[in-house]
């Protein structure tokens, strides 16, 4: 693995904020954006993603559209049931918990899409526009999938309110819609808008991963009550996971910067959409144990070390794909 | 002199991922109004999702005796035993007392 | 033992809108001070105006019972034929009295 | 009517923003701003296109401004009237309620002619920069005279004092500010401040209507209410209104571009500054009738279609009057 | 029939600089949860630093008997005397008392 | 002195909305951002600056940088002390007062600084990019010296937990995190976000000076009660201070741009850290008289007149050191 690209990666200045976050949390300071700033933030970056992903889509084949979507929808419910089984394996949480964090890991982060896309862009490594409609997809089997896989949630919410929440949520409303307004206005009608949604998106990425250290750091201190099953299950969950997307992405003819992505969306693990449909429907479950890992070991694993690493194993995959 | 009728205000404060289901249930306990404001807090249950979520949201709601016992009921099915809760309750003085009781509180 | 003197502490959640004229009239009512939090709601009346303009205001008074007479006066006339606005009292207990209380009580 | 002209503008971003808003509050989706970025996104537009037109304003002959501003107040004052008169004729409502809506509909929506102007930049067709000016003017008359035309207002806000709150509101106070900092600067200091403020304005604007969309979707479910004659004259009164407005400014004189803009500010109905004295000033008067027509009608109508209409009677009537 | 326990609410609105050095206060006095809301606000003493900095807190916090007197006994020492702060008490009705209140209410 | 440079900085956009905002709070109008936009902007600022600076300070030979830190903390002891015993002379204020005067005008202001790098890069004039680092360094001291004039500070909270917040504040965490982010990520990491925190930033600071005129307008009318002494002492102590800064930096070697931003560092007044430090170690001291002379009259004042002032001093004395 090239050691510039993992320096680039690094000393990125979003990423370096994030780390700026997460000190600022240990020292107990508040670096915390405004919530309602924090808020309108992550609209925007879905917004963007998604009009930009649009705009891509549009020039995109419908036949060479359709394999990647079937590979995701498949990977978005295979993925929690491993999760589920891997942590039944690797530690001592009950199938609630369990649920919880198949829940969590089968569902994917819009933040370390966003990073990833920008390591691209950095590189100047093309990839299918139409990834940004795979994060959509990929978004919601996984969280039912865990759900159900918990089973019985006594008192909690129905898993069809559940559903439709997610489905009706913000995340996937706005970058489904972002997708529908690129493709309908294009590239010409894009270009209107580029100096807001184009240029300015890693500057606003760099305070949202700003935000995004500060929570982790707080999280960083749960650590010790989470157990060793736990902490190794999200590094090594995320890897196995990752390397699985990068090689289905190639085998069905996805480009090397595609296939990266795809694995990137296998490997993240959702602190937003889920976490809100897991309270509501699995309350029993801690979520003291599936934030800390999702949000405090395995964003930043994969923020600064699975980001360079899927890369590099998609370059390396790439060979024994051709 | 103006004469206050003597009501409950049921004050709850509860992980804002619950807000839509709560409201929901106030409504079906007979509730007919209520005032929420954004907050944060801390309590001996410690921390919850609701961080990343947005907080808390604090819920003021102005009943009848009959329906402020349905509301506790409630909580105390679907709510104490898994989130994140606050509540309380005390005696408030109103005029148009109508307008906060769907059924009269006889 | 700290010993409490006991006041009234009206609560009003009104369209926003209203704020400067609700404020207004409390002073006039003889209100020494206030406290104003965002909030917003659901009522028997219905929508309002106010979902453009930012909402309600929940605005907590701490009066003697003079004022509070005049201030319950000033809310049926101007107020509740019109707008959206929930009013409520209720007495607590402070220390310091005479901070919120521009006339004695007694 | 040029096809590509109507298609360019309903598949714009903002424009389909403003769908995607609608599509999610009927979807009973919450995709609102936080109200504070609402608020702030408020004023940036106000402020940029105060300073916009400052500075074109700075360029312009005195004289030449002269007659729209007269223009502008008498079409200010009598638009309300018609309104007034022609709810008569067409509803059943009561004085007060035709009272609140002359003076929606007498006054102006700032986002209507925000959407005109990226139209017609959109397009490259010039127009007069102080028109800009014409709409801080025209802002104020129509709710002064609506509110006279529903007489007594029992027990609501005194005018005058509601005349204080709408001159020194915010919209006019930043609009003519920033008219009065543009002309100060000129070119040379607003260059320093473009990014912000030029380039941006489209996006920014794109996020504004997303949230307008959701207010304008919940408003439909009240149209059933409203009865037929109310909803009839939300779209044919516009129409009508930017007829006059176009005619008579191409008869002063002004360009085909600026022409339009006047027509666009004597359809579009107020649906912030005029609700707020309204509802102050006529407590009585039914603000479901008023916003559910300038905000779930005639706001939608002259976003969509209304922008493309005065744009072709501009270009239709300016052979007339040279 | 839901059984309520009274038990204290006291209600604080102070400068929001004050934060921090408040939570401790009412921890120490004993206080194991708290709910808060921003604020802003008038009163007799009239403009603050907090203007600039962010507006008033309002905390409410419930507790027993006990320590509501030593949170009045901390506001008195070494708040009232400096600070922008209203405070006052009210008694509120609870279920599940224990979670509010560290010592019991014997 | 050049009547353009003045005209050039009395008519820029920022300086135009800071005295829009004067005007507005005086109408009693309501123009201030909404709070979360407010504290939003002020992160984006001290981001930004110490991003720029960091990013400057990379390519400094760190012998040269040594002296002016040196200087910038003799500075910073220094003129607190001056301030306190001037009070002592120009004022009847106590000592609690005064040392709350001297924390204020020991510790210097971010917008001040800001709108003084602003006003360089629109004449061109280049300065030492590691000024940003002299900005977060000369924060700190002058807040403690002035806690430590003012003596015992009955019941207030302890010297040292205040300096455990002003230290782990915001400002100062922002600023050093931005800087350590511009030196590890360098030219290239910063052109990804030039965009957001470079171009948009005279603009955002725009936002910014309209809402500071909004709290200073509210300030003026508190003017009255403050005694003759107090407001002489705001204009001429930042003027001597600001002499003091410039000559001491030309001397030892600075350039004359940097000289003019280190003289605006000394003669400027912190409205934001030390208000709310005074605020908890000195609950005593008035914090009228502090935020009036402060945010009233000196930031106005530097504002305005110093900039071009100080400007005016680093041209005339360059000739003395040379
Ligand atoms: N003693 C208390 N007084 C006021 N609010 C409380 C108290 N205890 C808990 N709360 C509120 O209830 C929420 C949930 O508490 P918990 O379930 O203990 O995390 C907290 O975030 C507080 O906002
Ligand atoms: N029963 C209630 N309990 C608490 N707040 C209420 C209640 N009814 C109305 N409100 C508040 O008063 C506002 C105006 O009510 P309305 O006039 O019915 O629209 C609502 O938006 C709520 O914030
Ligand atoms: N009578 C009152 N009723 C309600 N809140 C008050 C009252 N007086 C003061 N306050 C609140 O306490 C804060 C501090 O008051 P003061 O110390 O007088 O500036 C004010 O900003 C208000 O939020
Ligand atoms: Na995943
Ligand atoms: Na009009
Ligand atoms: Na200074």
């Amino acid at each position: 693995m090239n050691s510039d690209v993992i320096t680039g990666s690094l000393l990125s200045v979003p990423v370096l904020a994030f780390i700026l976050g997460v000190t600022a949390a240990r020292l107990k300071a508040d670096l915390r954006l405004p919530d309602a700033v924090y808020q309108a933030t992550a609209m925007y970056l879905l917004l963007a993603i998604g009009l930009k992903g649009g705009v891509a889509l549009r020039d995109a084949d419908p036949a060479e559209v359709a394999s990647p979507i079937v590979l995701s929808i498949v990977l978005g419910l295979l993925i929690p049931v491993a999760a589920f089984f891997a942590l039944r394996v690797m530690t001592r949480l009950n199938s609630v918990d369990r649920g919880a964090m198949a829940a969590h890991y089968g569902s994917t982060s819009l933040v370390t899409f966003t990073a990833a896309l920008v390591f691209l862009d950095t590189l100047g490594v093309a990839y299918e526009g139409y990834v940004v409609t795979l994060l959509a997809i990929i978004e919601v089997p996984g969280i039912l999938v865990g759900l159900l896989l918990a089973g019985k949630a006594a008192s909690g919410a129905k898993t069809s309110e559940v559903l439709r929440e997610v489905v009706t949520g913000r995340s996937v409303l706005l970058l489904a819609g972002g997708v529908v307004i690129g493709v309908l206005s294009g590239p010409i009608g894009f270009e209107r808008v580029e100096p807001f949604f184009g240029s300015l998106f890693t500057g606003v990425l760099t305070l949202f991963l700003l935000e995004m250290g500060v929570l982790t750091g707080r999280r960083l201190g749960d650590l010790r009550t989470a157990g060793w099953g736990v902490v190794l299950f999200a590094i090594v969950f995320p890897v196995a996971a990752g390397a699985v997307g990068v090689a289905s992405a190639l085998a069905i003819g996805m480009t090397q910067g595609g296939s990266m992505v795809l694995g990137v969306l296998c490997a993240s693990a959702s602190y937003i959409a889920a976490p809100a449909a897991v309270r509501l429907a699995l309350p029993s479950a801690n979520p003291g144990i599936t934030l800390t890992t999702s949000l405090g070991i395995t964003f930043p694993f994969n923020l600064i070390i699975g980001i360079p690493l899927y890369w590099w194993m998609a370059q390396e995959l790439a060979g024994v794909f051709t | 002199m103006t004469a206050l009728t003597p009501i409950t205000c049921i004050t709850i404060v509860a992980e804002s991922v619950l807000e839509s289901r709560l409201l929901g249930d106030l409504e079906t306990a007979g509730a007919r109004g209520w005032t929420i404001t954004a907050a944060r807090g801390h309590g001996p249950r410690g921390r919850r999702v609701s961080e990343i979520e947005g907080g808390n949201i604090r819920v003021e709601v102005l009943v009848s005796e009959a329906v402020a016992e349905r509301i506790w009921q409630v909580l105390e099915d679907k709510y104490f035993p898994h989130y994140a809760i606050a509540a309380w309750s005390s005696e408030v003085g109103v005029v148009r007392a109508g307008r906060y009781t769907a059924v009269p509180t006889e």
